[in-house]
């Protein structure tokens, strides 16, 4: 059974990162970020079972922390550059180049 | 008593010293730096008053710890080869020092004739502090022991060279100093790689230099190591064809820094081939010896025409410095006694002729603004004592029998001769190529009718005639009386050789009455 | 048997909605797709005796995370929506292939390992899921706890000072403000809006006495967000005018920086001739 | 008799200190050169005085020499260890033998009677003091040649005349004409010295020395082939100091230098010092019977090729040139026939030269210094009259140099035609058509310049010169008169010499003043006398010379030497000059900036890379995860 959770979040982890990938949206890039992180957490969940042990667990509820405070910045530098861009398009951000 | 230690730590202090001066006391800065480096050469002077030429190989050896996980150490000694070059070095900077007195403060801008006094761009104290840092490293470099230190010296000698040419330096100078260090650094990178490699290979848990001889045997690793040793001095002596960083440097360089560059720090090359290369790996030394030898000779020929071709003062004598150079890598690799001292003795030899030629460059340029030949004409008949000067520096640039390359040249040659005939009968040729880019050189310059451009042309002044005179003077001395030098220097060839372990070719018919003796 | 089919209702659904959520136009709708993957996968956590992580599934992310992102969309906008045009050259194609040799390597390697039957938590979890992962955290990944609430208070902070306008100058008084205002054209002010407005809403222009619209009563901000595609005002005869006045702003504004340009233009221009 | 053997001197007396007859000239030329010009007032002075102190050491040397038995009168002193190096020890010593003495009293004497010549000949130019140095240097380093008792003693002197002979052609250097000269004269003579300095290579390799008692005691145990190429690269040395065929390009052009010079370097010493090169390598060459033929060749050619441009040239010393080009191709000849017999011929003939070509230079300068330094023999004519001892010194010297008897030249001639008609009729034949041309040139010259009308430049006032100069030439003309009965007659120079070279074998039956050949010679000498009177004597000469034939256009350009160095050294080393220039710059320099280039060229289209856009960074970031992943996998795999 082990196997089919992990198809599963192999499967959400790829689709997430598409997203990041497609998306110009800053928002529902953040969106696709968090899908891969949630698609880890069911990894580990599905390890800690295999495993018996609640390590994996453990690391899920890091895991959702760090999201959680990844989350808070982000979305903070989002309103700030739409502050004084008005779009949230990570295109429109591209002055750091060559 | 840490001489050698003193010996580097002494222009350190007196570089800080220097740096911490306030702007605009340009001449107390100078005068500071001028006499450091005086205490540095007496010191220097009392150092090699005690070597003793008969005794151990190295001397005043000093060994701290330094990165003890990885067996570096501060390692410092001098055998005789690194002597007469750290002394080399000690004469010339308080020579360089009062040649710069005046340059300096226009260091960074165009010269040009007629205009008054450019306002200076950078500032002359800084200039004058990394001349001292510079005569540290130069010292370092020499004196260490230690492979991995001698490796940090050899690197770390490009910054304040760096910052000389590309501060300091002609119009052309970023390009030229940027050539410069890219060429050095990966000529040192490849080092690096080597030195890494035989610590590893030789397995010692040491970078000492004295405990790596006859560490490595295996003929491939040996090739490959001596490889990346002797490109990095390769491009720094600078050998054909990695030389041609040389010209831009040397001509972009202010007169002072072109005499350390050409005067000592390519000797670094040179010495580095005689000291790492054949010692440490004895047996691709003889397997590349050919090559090696090949190349020296296409740049003693090479050097030579391109010089007798060339428009700016400056860069012709890098070129004579090129055919230069090459006599001492063909003196290194015949691995004979008599071209191992000779080649020593030129490194030594080559450092006060270049440094006058240059250093009576730098006047002209001075006096003229121009560094194009033809933009001179005639000048002896304006200064005569100028002329002579130049003219002296420049018979010995073409090693005249009673100047100092003279004899160097010649040992080189016999010494080569002994081994390889044609390579020595090519590299003679050299010296008929030699007359001729001096004597054009001269005639265009000195000779003929006096150029408008130089009728107000002031003959040597006082400062000038105490920073050549001792240059000259040791050119001279040295022509008539070089033993005192080659006592010092043989015992450490024939150390070199020995650890090389060749065999000296023997005379067919060797005279039975007395070998060594000449009508005796 | 029962977990099974719980596995692959959700499964499907997860992925259609992970699917939606990265191709909807719409962020709001990606924001709602994504709840819906959240709560799914807090039921695969409960299934698989994780039942602490469920609930904190549901509270901190779906209730805390989505909540925070809806609240964003509303300040960025809830009705933007991007275009579909790709702007960088090759990455739809790239991102699929990509993703599909992703997807495919992960597969491979997880099919490649063969998996023994899970040991199951019952060992570890006696006493409750709870207390066990409680007992966890406060003892061995006690550090690791301690760094996370501090990394969480970091973010808090940095949170506010991103999102914090920073004030260039002094704040003006009441005496600043009021001499600004009278060093305008306008020292009693702009005409409030809906002087003669059959509306009072922020974004209903004044009406001057002839009849027409004046511009000056909208802010500009407003003037161009109710030009674009998206216009509500029912009103036929209203939005009529907005968009003349809009347009008429536009062109004037054009005009004016046309003119500017040019004046720049002109001193050089005469230097040269003369 | 075998050569005697060198011993080592190492008692007082006067050959103790025979080095200062080396150092007291340096010393000299160090004074005037370092004091610059707080000596100009009695700069000139001292250099005579260090010039006439060189002479008596050398004089009292030669004494003292005499009062030994012959066969120790070869001494080496030894002075100080030169250069110490690992196989090779220079020990730098002084031989005085002989030869040595011999030229040391050449070089000495006539160099000082050079010196008060030039009080005189310089006393206008604002450079006197600098000349005395260059001269007095001139003097050392042309003592230390003769006198070292090893080959790189020797090479320094070799060098250090070529110098001093440097710097005297250039001593007018603000004349382009004279810096060119001098520089063509150094580089040419670098060439030989190239030649020399591999032969010195090739004796130390074979032998492990290079001082001349091992070398030479030890030649038998060589193989000839060595030998032979050691002989053809000192030969090579040799023609390039002594202006031989085919290094004799610079000798014509070097007359561009003051007239002493030319008178001590350019033709009584300095290009002299090939024949004493051979002669002291004597048992080298004898050991090498290939070398000893190219010597004659080159001599005889050298010979004649000198004696048909001494014919054309109008300019005075440029006339004397190309004789003394052919008067050391005579000393060539004879020293190249070997045996005691040519080696004698050879330096009894050198000695007398000396004399005899140093007076008629010194005339020479005496009628230029007359006539505002016109050297042009087309502007001169019955000068006999205005200068009677310039005359009468240049008549003696005329007459020594022919080969009329009794005069110094006759006797020492004589005797190499003698010898080179007993080796071989074609040498014989050259040396005999090379007296006859001598004949004719020396005559055109005295007839052009002190017979005929007046064809001078309007503004000259022609007068005797003062007793400084022509004290000088009296002295030389004595000695043009009386050295070759002194030397020739009852064999007293090869009896000295013997020590040195050897006894002649029992074939030898000495000077035969009477037989064939000489009177050949002298016959034809007399026409060549008779010719050129008819030709310039009884004709007056034009002021402009004619076109002339092809051979005196030939002759007038150096018989085309300068074009062929030109055609083949000079044009192709300038174009190899340009080229290399090019290639350095284009070629390696081009290389390493091209690479340079397209690196950078290559990071700046590699930095669009750089975009801005975040997702197309992410992309990179994703791709890189496959490909890692993809890469563990494999690695899993494997």
């Amino acid at each position: 059974m082990t196997t089919h959770y992990l198809v599963l979040s192999a499967l959400l982890f790829t689709i997430g990162g598409i997203g990041v990938l497609v998306r110009r949206n800053a928002i529902v890039v953040f969106m696709s970020v968090e899908l891969m992180l949630n698609s880890c957490n069911l990894a580990f969940v599905a390890f800690s079972r295999m495993h018996g042990n609640l390590d994996g667990q453990l690391m899920a509820f890091f895991v959702m922390v760090v999201a959680a405070a990844e989350v808070v910045v982000g979305l903070a530098i989002i309103v700030t550059i739409f502050r004084t861009r008005r779009s949230a398009s990570v295109d429109d951000a591209n002055l750091l180049k060559y | 008593m840490p001489w050698l230690s003193i010996l580097m730590g002494v222009p350190v202090l007196g570089a800080v010293g220097v740096a911490l001066i306030p702007k605009g006391r340009e001449q107390l800065a100078k005068q500071l730096t001028l006499l450091v480096s005086l205490i540095v050469l007496a010191l220097t002077v009392a150092m090699a008053v005690q070597f003793n030429p008969s005794g151990d190989r190295f001397q005043f050896a000093e060994k701290y710890s330094w990165i003890p996980s990885f067996g570096v150490s501060f390692g410092v000694a001098v055998d005789g080869i690194a002597l007469v070059l750290i002394v080399l070095s000690a004469i010339l900077v308080p020579i360089v020092v009062l040649a710069s007195w005046r340059e300096a403060d226009q260091a960074g801008t165009v010269p040009e004739s007629g205009a008054a006094a450019p306002k200076p761009k950078r500032s002359a104290k800084t200039y004058f502090a990394l001349l001292l840092v510079l005569e540290a490293m130069m010292i370092g470099v020499f004196a260490a022991t230690d492979v991995f230190l001698f490796y940090v010296f050899f690197e770390a000698m490009l910054i304040p060279m760096y910052f000389m040419i590309g501060s300091y330096g002609g119009p052309q100078r970023s390009y030229a100093a940027v050539k410069f260090l890219l060429y050095s650094l990966f000529g040192g990178l490849l080092m690096l790689v080597a030195v890494i490699a035989l610590y590893v290979v030789a397995d010692k848990n040491t970078f000492m230099f004295p405990e790596l001889i006859g560490a490595i045997q295996d003929p491939n690793v040996q090739k490959w190591l001596f490889l990346g040793f002797f490109i990095a001095f390769a491009v720094k002596a600078p050998l054909w064809p990695f030389h041609t960083w040389l010209p831009d440097a040397a001509a972009q360089a202010p007169t002072g820094a072109a005499v350390l560059l050409v005067g000592v720090l390519d000797k670094v090359g040179t010495y580095g081939m005689l000291r790492f290369c054949l010692e440490l790996f004895p047996d691709a030394s003889k397997y590349f010896a050919p090559l090696v030898i090949t190349l020296a000779v296409i740049g003693i020929i090479y050097g030579a025409i391109v010089a007798i071709g060339q428009s700016d003062i400056k860069r012709l004598i890098a070129y004579t410095s090129i055919s230069h150079f090459g006599f001492i890598t063909l003196g290194v690799f015949a691995m004979t006694r008599d071209a191992g001292a000779g080649a020593t003795l030129y490194m030594v030899n080559h450092g006060f002729s270049t440094a006058a030629l240059f250093l009576i460059a730098g006047f002209l340029i001075y006096r003229r603004g121009s560094q194009r030949i033809d933009d001179f004409g005639g000048v002896q008949k304006i200064a005569p004592v100028l002329a002579g000067a130049f003219l002296i520096a420049g018979l010995s640039g073409l090693a005249l029998p009673g100047l100092s390359t003279f004899v160097s040249e010649f040992l080189v040659l016999i010494g080569t001769y002994e081994r390889y005939i044609v390579p020595a009968v090519i590299a003679a040729l050299g010296m008929v190529l030699a007359a001729i880019y001096i004597l054009w050189m001269y005639q265009r310059m000195m000779n003929g009718p006096t150029a408008e451009s130089v009728r107000n042309m002031p003959d040597l002044n006082g400062r000038e005639k105490w920073v050549l005179a001792p240059v000259i003077a040791v050119i001279i001395v040295l022509g008539f009386y070089p033993k005192p030098v080659l006592d010092v220097i043989n015992p450490a060839v024939h150390h070199t050789l020995q650890s090389v372990s060749v065999t000296e070719p023997q005379p067919a018919v060797p005279a039975s009455a007395d070998k060594k003796g000449a009508g005796q | 048997m029962g977990e099974a089919i719980t596995f692959w209702v959700l499964a499907v659904v997860s992925v259609t909605a992970a699917l939606g959520m990265v191709f909807s136009r719409r962020a709001v709708y990606s924001a709602l797709m994504l709840a819906v993957v959240m709560l799914s996968l807090a039921v695969l956590y409960a299934v698989q005796d994780a039942p602490f992580l469920a609930v904190v599934q549901v509270i901190v992310y779906t209730g805390a995370v989505l909540m925070l992102f809806l609240f964003v969309l509303m300040l960025v906008g809830v009705d933007s929506s991007d275009s579909l045009v790709e702007t960088i050259k090759g990455q739809r194609f790239y991102a699929a292939i990509a993703g599909l040799g992703f997807a495919a390597l992960l597969g491979l390697a997880i099919g490649n390992v063969a998996l023994g039957a899970p040991k199951g938590l019952a060992e570890v979890t006696k006493a409750g899921n709870v207390p066990a992962v409680a007992e966890l955290i406060f003892t061995r990944y006690v550090f690791a706890f301690e760094v996370a609430s501090a990394l969480l208070i970091t973010a808090a902070l940095a949170a506010m000072v991103l999102a914090h306008r920073e004030r260039l100058r002094a704040k003006p008084t009441q005496k600043d403000l009021s001499r600004d205002r009278f060093l305008t054209d306008n020292p009693a002010g702009l005409p409030g809006p809906g002087t003669y407005a059959r509306h009072n809403a922020i974004d209903m222009p004044a009406l001057l006495p002839d009849g027409s619209v004046s511009p000056l009563s909208v802010s500009p901000v407003i003037a161009r967000h109710e030009s674009g595609a998206v216009v509500r005002p029912t009103d036929p005869e209203m939005v009529k005018s907005y968009v003349a006045a809009a347009r008429e702003r536009d062109a004037e504004e054009e005009s004016m920086s046309l003119t500017r340009e040019a004046e720049a233009e002109t001193p050089g221009g005469e230097k040269e001739e003369k | 008799m075998s050569p005697a053997e060198i011993t080592q001197y190492s008692g007082g007396g006067v050959i103790g200190v025979s080095w200062l007859m080396i150092a007291l000239p340096l010393a000299g030329a160090a004074i005037l050169l370092l004091g610059g010009r707080r000596t100009d007032r009695w700069g000139h002075l001292l250099g005579v005085a260090m010039s006439l102190a060189s002479f008596v050491v050398a004089v009292l040397t030669f004494v003292a020499l005499l009062g030994r038995d012959p066969a120790q009168r070869r001494l080496d002193i030894a002075l100080f260890d030169f250069i110490p190096a690992g196989s090779l020890d220079v020990k730098m010593g002084l031989l005085i033998d002989p030869l040595s003495i011999s030229f040391a009293l050449l070089i000495t004497g006539v160099g000082t009677l050079i010196h008060i010549y030039s009080i005189g000949y310089m006393s206008h130019d604002s450079d006197r003091r600098r000349f005395f140095s260059y001269l007095n240097l001139f003097v050392a380093a042309m003592l230390l040649l003769v006198l070292a008792d090893n080959y790189v003693g020797l090479y320094i002197g070799w060098e250090g005349v070529g110098l001093a002979s440097y710097l005297l052609i250039g001593f007018w250097q603000f004349k382009p004409s004279a810096a060119v000269a001098a520089k063509k004269a150094f580089i040419i003579n670098r060439v030989g010295d190239v030649g020399l300095a591999i032969g010195i290579f090739t004796l130390f390799a074979t032998f492990g020395t290079v001082g001349f008692k091992p070398i030479f005691e030890n030649v038998g145990g060589a193989s000839a082939g060595v030998m032979t190429a050691v002989g053809l690269l000192l030969l090579l040395g040799a023609v390039g100091k002594s202006a031989q065929l085919p290094l004799q390009a610079w000798l014509l052009d070097a007359m561009e230098g003051p007239t002493p010079v030319s008178a001590l370097i350019h033709a009584a010493t300095m290009v002299t010092a090939g024949v004493y090169l051979i002669t002291r390598s004597s048992p080298i060459f004898e050991a090498a019977p290939t070398a000893q033929l190219v010597v004659t060749i080159v001599g005889a050619a050298t010979l004649l090729f000198g004696a048909i441009i001494g014919c054309a040239k109008d300019d005075i010393k440029k006339g004397l040139a190309g004789s003394t080009m052919s008067q050391i191709g005579y000393m060539f000849l004879a020293a190249g026939l070997g045996g005691a017999v040519g080696y004698v011929a050879a330096i009894a003939h050198l000695l007398t030269h000396g004399f005899f070509k140093a007076g008629l230079f010194l005339g020479a300068g005496s009628v230029m210094h007359a006539m505002n330094d016109e050297v042009d023999m087309r502007r001169y004519g019955g000068l006999r009259k205005i200068m009677p001892i310039t005359f009468g010194t240049f008549m003696l010297g005329y007459l020594a140099i022919i080969g009329i008897p009794p005069f110094a030249g006759w006797f020492t001639k004589d005797s190499i035609i003698e010898a080179a008609v007993q080796k071989h009729w074609i040498l014989g034949a050259a040396a005999i058509l090379g007296a006859a041309l001598t004949a004719f040139y020396m005559s055109r010259m005295v007839f052009m310049t002190f017979f005929g009308e007046k064809r001078w430049e309007p503004d000259t006032h022609p007068h005797e010169s003062p007793a400084n100069m022509t004290g000088p030439m009296i002295l030389l003309a004595i000695g043009s008169v009386f050295g070759g009965a002194f030397l020739v007659l009852g064999d007293r120079f090869m009896t000295f010499l013997a020590p040195v070279i050897g006894a002649p074998g029992p074939e030898y039956h000495g000077f035969q003043p009477l037989a064939p050949p000489g009177i050949i010679t002298f016959v034809l000498v007399l026409a060549g006398i008779g010719i050129a009177w008819t030709m310039y004597g009884k004709r007056p000469v034009p002021v402009v010379a004619p076109r002339g034939s092809f051979a005196t256009v030939a002759a007038r350009r150096d018989l085309f030497g300068d074009a062929l160095n030109e055609a083949l050294f000079m044009r192709p080393g300038q174009w190899l000059t340009r080229v290399s220039v090019w290639f350095d710059n284009r070629g390696v320099d081009g290389l390493v900036n091209g690479l340079a280039a397209t690196i950078g060229g290559t990071s700046g289209r590699l930095r669009r890379v750089q975009t801005g856009f975040a997702r197309s960074y992410a992309m990179f970031v994703f791709v890189g995860a496959v490909l890692v992943t993809g890469a563990l996998l494999l690695v899993g795999t494997l």
